[in-house]
């Protein structure tokens, strides 16, 4: 199959990217969050609650006078590290129990802060790297199934059930398993503590729950001899701790889009870019993928109108992406399976825009998501539409497959649903493995006209964006129809500006894609 | 007169029907059986597990096909529709214009830690939904979409404020009865706060039906498929009714 | 789509196939059979049972001395006409009460006789014209849905539970109404008189159900705008007579296979060979559809081996037909998708299999079967399979589309079944509607490559039955695994040798393709 | 030690089931109900209606999720395969001639009007089925395959003129109990002519299990996916068994 694209469009909607990204960058590389510095706790491997269940990293910020916070937080944790010679973990404890302040500590020279931390920072990326080379030995030791990766989601609310419902998917060939999360948990600007078993419509990310989950598959990878990946969602108000947890949990892809947040979850965009570039950071070091989340403009939109929105948001998160480090073949950009079933001709526009983005991005590790707006209570109409994706996706060669449910519109999956679903995708793929090397498209027709249109539009729409800058794009509600304020939406309080001498020592080991030296 | 009903397969009253699930045992042909028992124990006869079969360690799936002898009085059944009136925007704003004499007053939101707006926007935004235009667009409405993750202290205090007549309330999320809760406590709130009698209000999303509503104290209930001018149809012929009986308001 | 086939392998088939046919019409064209004589009585009127419950025709077949028989029942007949001044109805009644012997006219002329009967004749050639007219104006005010016709089966054993969900299934989008035969009919050597209400595994063919469903789709097609049609089964030991049936109740297709008879129901192959002549005679002239059997090689042997067999079956049929007098667009060649569902890249030689059929014969109405044999009580994954083959069936072309239903191979569908059954097809055959239309075939690829092989695979089975003798190839079991004798079956002793004199006025009348002038 | 289960939605004895059904109404909101108060009288609780929807005028379709409280002591049931013994044609062939000491004579048909042959073909054929050669491979078995449509008369006459040791009855149209009504009257018929003892008397078709053969008095019964080799295992076992007890014979 080829569409026969314009290339030197794709050339110019790169450029364009780079021109609306490059003064966002601006704007990140002078500003830090709450959630970043949380962040450099967690990694120097502060954890734990007060006995009030604030997080040790949230109790830690807190207690971070104002006017030092601008320099960033680990300046004074490291001063108060050369002062007390505690372990980092102890010395989060004895902060937030009240037992040791910060401001004590303010005299310490910077160069013996300095000192004290480096050999934490280097326990952290060793940490890190040693689950990336982890990785790489199961990948080696037990090769995962041909793409495109079944994926399937977990959403009990309980972690233990969560846990027997991906081994049990896991068996019935899903090659990675997402935990979905609690309703509100993005919106909360903490994390969670240990395992629970209380959620709506997912189960809260946490540190511990990751830990669970990973053993879970692990040692369900081994019975199956293929490596089973793990991932959750690094968005929210705290997208940069759940990479941290990600990282030393071994988790395998997380979500991670620098525009979702804002525009679903109303959460602030300032907020959200400067957040979404330190776990990308972190992300690349950690070898994790990132899945980006276009999917979500067709959700609430209409389908085949947001098609250039959704490229046009691929190129802006491969821009952003690229920028954090990540190479191209850790970018899982999104799309989706959502146009109406009834509308005559739907499939081949499908078939347009999941051909058009395997073109344009040929290493992106693409995610495609399933049918989920246009699912109803019909079961046996929503497992077709399903098929139909199925067939997409591995005539289209995407790489990462969520798979729908037949239960789409009623209930976060059952274990059955789960199974039919993963059944529903073997047997597509299967029964129309090669279909796609089989076939090429007509010139001038259906399929190539709407691929090169949205290509167009997609040129038209980054034009505009470029032209009034990103932020101004999102207020102008060019992105799934819904408008955002730069400074309205949640969490705006917890982004602050970098003093000239803001510290941040993860930043300055400049964690990027290779592997540690 | 009773209409008895049953389901019907091939041939009226042959009661067929086909059930599926998962049972937490390893697959054999002693599962089929427990399977056949179950639907068995169940009320069912003639059962035939016509599938059965592995689907992961410790897990089995069925499909069943069986003999229900269970019938209901169709005829006997009220589920008056809330969605009844059939009106066009248009009338529905001249009688807004003739009846109430004054435009409506409508605050909607997605309630509690929901954000699936589609739904609540579906009937409020100017858009509309499936060609049939949102309260936005009627002349006789003044909207107020107070979007997502609301909460119920929050939507009862604009209530109050703005002198709402209309509440409109919505919930997918209905995991353990996440929707439940919070319709309730939106009513109860409403209740303590003696204004539950000043508005018309009404709850929707994809698994409400007008039925549950009453039970919950709502005067409507909306489910799957609503379009937005049968809740205008709805506000207008209610609060019209209210006003000619002289029913305490505003 | 182009499979780029060598159209002079095709051209040899064809001149096979009639190598093949030439010798058996020649054995076709010297004998006649009992089913064949009883079509002759009924299409002069005939109708109606003794008090014992004998079928007209049979009881006064049974009363032409056997001597007699071989010239045929129409002159003995018209002889009693010719003397008796009876209608051909009363004169039957006559007969078959014992009051009335046709020996009693044996010295009767020949010409009275003949004179008598001709304007029974006519009146049965213009009864018949008069269905066929009908049918024609129907389809002229109602139009029907474009193709894939989707033909759906009611089955319940009672007419009356048959005429309910037939209407119901046309509500539902099926053009084409078939009412399955009760397991044993095809064994009968007569046909069941009057509305029948029990019947296993589907419903007797009787010429008042055909009345009785043939009102109420004509009352549906009205409601709906567009001609539904119905159709049945000429099969078994009265082909002939079924024709009959079918022709005065305005039946648009009748299943009608040269061979089906002889493979499945281990009917006679003579017998078979003589009644399918005259029975698709008559379909030519009333404007019937027929549509051949060759999905049943699928259903019992393996079906990417019989593929081959497929092909040259249709050859086969399509000259039986063409000798009939059939037109290429009332010969419905069937097919199926009855490959492995868990056979990887099945779908792509489902594909070459349907589309060779659509370029060997583009002037045939299709008749494309679903997956049976493969169906399993996983109603689940076989809506699934079903919607493969509706796929199939959209892009390929083919005419009269069987839908397939999930509960295959459980139960007689319900009427939910069927309606579920057909939204899958709906939905499969609007969302690629014109998917077939936008793609090309890989040269060399598996689906080309697959399809010249079993061109050529056919060509070489035909050479090898032309060889043989197409009676000595089905006793060697070159057909769907097979093996029946020349001799062996039911029905043989209704097949009888004519005499120099046989007289048939309705094939002296040449009932042929063209309408009646 | 009994281990009551029930279905398991995505927690374990939550209940969950999903049914669906037709029933003759036209489709209303109250036609949702109907289907909701009858899934209640079922006997399931926490009925959704997710899908109700005209299929036909006068018919309409519904998919419904529910709860159940049932639940079975999986550990109490008792299902014996028939196809429990896992042996090779070799292993067969051997007991046989060991414990048998001359050739089984099996003959296989599908009885009645039923003309599916695919399934018992695939038992009695050579081929076989599935990678399993058939009992027509087999050293020590002499297999007739009197093949469709064969009245019960006529295989009891061949059964007692061959002195048949196997008898395998086959039926795959089940519509109105047709499979139960032919397999009763073989059996009665073998009963009524006294050879009943002397053979190992087998059904089988997709419908049937080994319960329900032993409800119609035969030795074994066998469903779908029923490989040729476990058949074969089945009448060797046995019929060596039978000798060894000196049970009558032919
Ligand atoms: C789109 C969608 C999303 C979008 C929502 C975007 C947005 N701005 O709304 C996004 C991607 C953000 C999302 C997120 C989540 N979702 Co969601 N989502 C859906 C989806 C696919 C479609 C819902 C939809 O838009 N339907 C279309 C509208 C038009 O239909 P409707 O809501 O029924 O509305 C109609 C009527 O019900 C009625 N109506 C609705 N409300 C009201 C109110 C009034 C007053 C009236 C009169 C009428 C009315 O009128 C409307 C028009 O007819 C459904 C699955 C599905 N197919 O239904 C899942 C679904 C609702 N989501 C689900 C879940 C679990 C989640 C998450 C919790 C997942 C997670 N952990 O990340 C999050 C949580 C978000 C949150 N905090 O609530 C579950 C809920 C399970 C359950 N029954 O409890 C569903 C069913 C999917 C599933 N099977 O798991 N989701
Ligand atoms: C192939 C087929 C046919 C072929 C049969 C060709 C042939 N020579 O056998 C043809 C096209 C001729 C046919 C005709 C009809 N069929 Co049919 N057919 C089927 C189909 C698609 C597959 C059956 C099959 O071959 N399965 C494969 C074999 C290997 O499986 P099996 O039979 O289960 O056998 C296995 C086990 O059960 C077991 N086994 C079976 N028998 C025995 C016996 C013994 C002793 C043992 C130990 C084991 C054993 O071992 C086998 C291997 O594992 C089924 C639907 C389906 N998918 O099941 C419908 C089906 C069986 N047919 C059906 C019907 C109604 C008919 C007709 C009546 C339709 C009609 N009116 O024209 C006719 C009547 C024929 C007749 N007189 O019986 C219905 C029966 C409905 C019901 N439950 O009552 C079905 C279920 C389809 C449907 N949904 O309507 N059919
Ligand atoms: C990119 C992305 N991030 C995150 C989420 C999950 O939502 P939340 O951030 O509310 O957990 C989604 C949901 O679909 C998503 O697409
Ligand atoms: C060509 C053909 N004729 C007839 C039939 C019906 O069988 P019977 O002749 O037993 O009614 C079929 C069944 O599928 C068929 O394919």
């Amino acid at each position: 199959m080829d569409l026969r694209i314009d290339r030197r469009s794709v050339e110019r909607c790169r450029d364009l990217a780079g021109a609306i990204v490059a003064p966002v960058e601006a704007f990140i590389a002078a500003h830090s969050t709450v959630s970043v510095e949380r962040a450099v706790l967690r990694l120097l491997g502060v954890d734990g609650i007060t006995p009030q269940e604030v997080p040790l990293p949230n109790a830690i910020l807190d207690a971070v006078p104002p006017h030092e916070r601008a320099r960033g937080v680990a300046l004074p944790f490291a001063k108060a590290l050369a002062e007390t010679g505690l372990e980092p973990a102890a010395l989060g404890t004895e902060i937030a129990l009240g037992r040791c302040a910060l401001e004590e500590y303010a005299s310490t020279p910077e160069a013996a802060a300095r000192g004290a931390l480096a050999r934490f920072v280097d326990r952290a990326l060793g940490r890190i790297a040693a689950r990336r080379d982890e990785r790489a030995a199961w990948l080696a030791d037990f090769p995962q199934l041909p793409p495109p990766l079944l994926y399937v989601i977990v959403a009990s609310g309980n972690i233990y059930e969560d846990r027997v419902a991906a081994v049990a998917a896991a068996q019935a060939g899903a090659q990675v398993i997402a935990v979905i999360r609690s309703t509100g948990q993005s919106l909360l600007d903490f994390v969670p503590f240990g395992p629970t078993t209380e959620g709506f419509g997912g189960t809260y990310a946490t540190q511990a729950n990751f830990a669970i989950m990973r053993a879970a598959l692990d040692e369900a990878s081994e019975k199956l001899g293929r490596y089973v990946m793990l991932t959750n969602y690094a968005s929210g108000l705290c997208m940069p701790e759940i990479a941290v947890m990600a990282a030393f949990e071994r988790l395998d892809m997380l979500l991670n889009d620098s525009m979702y947040g804002i525009l679903f979850r109303d959460i602030n965009m300032k907020r959200t870019f400067v957040d979404q570039h330190f776990s990308r950071m972190l992300n690349a070091y950690a070898g994790i993928i990132i899945n980006t989340g276009e999917d979500n403009y067709l959700t609430t939109a209409d389908a085949v109108e947001q098609a250039p929105a959704v490229l046009a948001s691929q190129f802006i998160n491969e821009e952003f992406a690229h920028r954090a480090g990540l190479p191209d073949d850790q970018i899982g950009l999104g799309d989706a399976y959502e146009i109406d079933p009834d509308r005559e001709d739907g499939f081949l526009y499908q078939v347009a825009q999941a051909q058009l983005a395997r073109e344009i991005f040929p290493d992106a590790p693409l995610k495609y998501m399933p049918p989920t707006k246009h699912m109803t209570g019909d079961i046996f109409k929503g497992h077709l539409i399903d098929a139909m994706f199925n067939l997409t996706s591995v005539m289209t060669g995407q790489n990462i497959h969520l798979c729908g449910m037949p239960t789409e519109a009623i209930h976060t999956p059952f274990l059955g649903d789960r199974a039919l679903s993963l059944e529903n995708a073997r047997y597509i793929m299967s029964t129309a493995r090669h279909f796609g090397d089989e076939i090429a498209l007509r010139p001038g027709g259906i399929i190539e006209r709407r691929a090169h249109d949205v290509l167009a539009s997609c040129e038209a729409l980054l034009e505009r964006v470029a032209a009034m800058g990103l932020m101004a794009a999102i207020e102008a509600a060019l992105f799934a129809d819904v408008s955002r304020a730069p400074e309205g939406g949640r969490g705006f309080d917890g982004v602050f500006e970098r003093a000239a001498n803001y510290w941040n020592p993860f930043e300055e080991r400049r964690l990027g894609p290779g592997r540690p030296g | 007169m009773t209409k008895l009903v049953g389901p019907f397969g091939d041939t009226r009253d042959d009661g067929k029907v086909q059930l599926s699930f998962t049972l937490p045992v390893d697959w054999s042909e002693a599962a089929d059986e427990a399977a056949r028992q179950l639907a068995g124990k169940m009320g069912f006869r003639d059962v035939q597990v016509v599938e059965g079969r592995p689907i992961a360690s410790g897990f089995s799936f069925f499909v069943i096909y069986a003999t229900s002898a269970q019938a209901v009085d169709v005829d006997g059944i009220v589920a008056p529709s809330a969605g009844a009136h059939a009106m066009s925007m248009e009338q529905i704003d001249a009688l807004v214009h003739e009846r109430v004499g004054r435009k409506i007053r409508v605050a909607g939101a997605c309630i509690g830690t929901d954000a699936h707006t589609v739904g609540i926007d579906a009937i409020l935004n100017m858009k509309g939904y499936k060609g049939d235009y949102g309260l936005e667009r009627y002349h006789e409405f003044e909207t107020h979409n107070l979007g997502s993750q609301v909460a119920v202290e929050e939507l009862v205090r604009f209530t109050k404020e703005r002198r709402i007549d209309a509440l409109l309330a919505s919930q997918a999320v209905t995991q353990k009865g996440s929707d439940i809760r919070n319709f309730t406590a939106l009513s109860e709130l409403l209740e303590a706060e003696n204004v539950r009698d000043n508005v018309v209000l009404i709850c929707g999303g994809p698994r409400v039906t007008n039925l549950l509503a009453g039970e919950l104290g709502y005067d409507a209930g909306f489910g799957r498929g609503t379009l937005p001018s049968q809740v205008a149809a709805f506000i207008a012929v209610t609060l019209a009714e209210r006003l000619r009986q002289g029913r305490p308001h505003w």
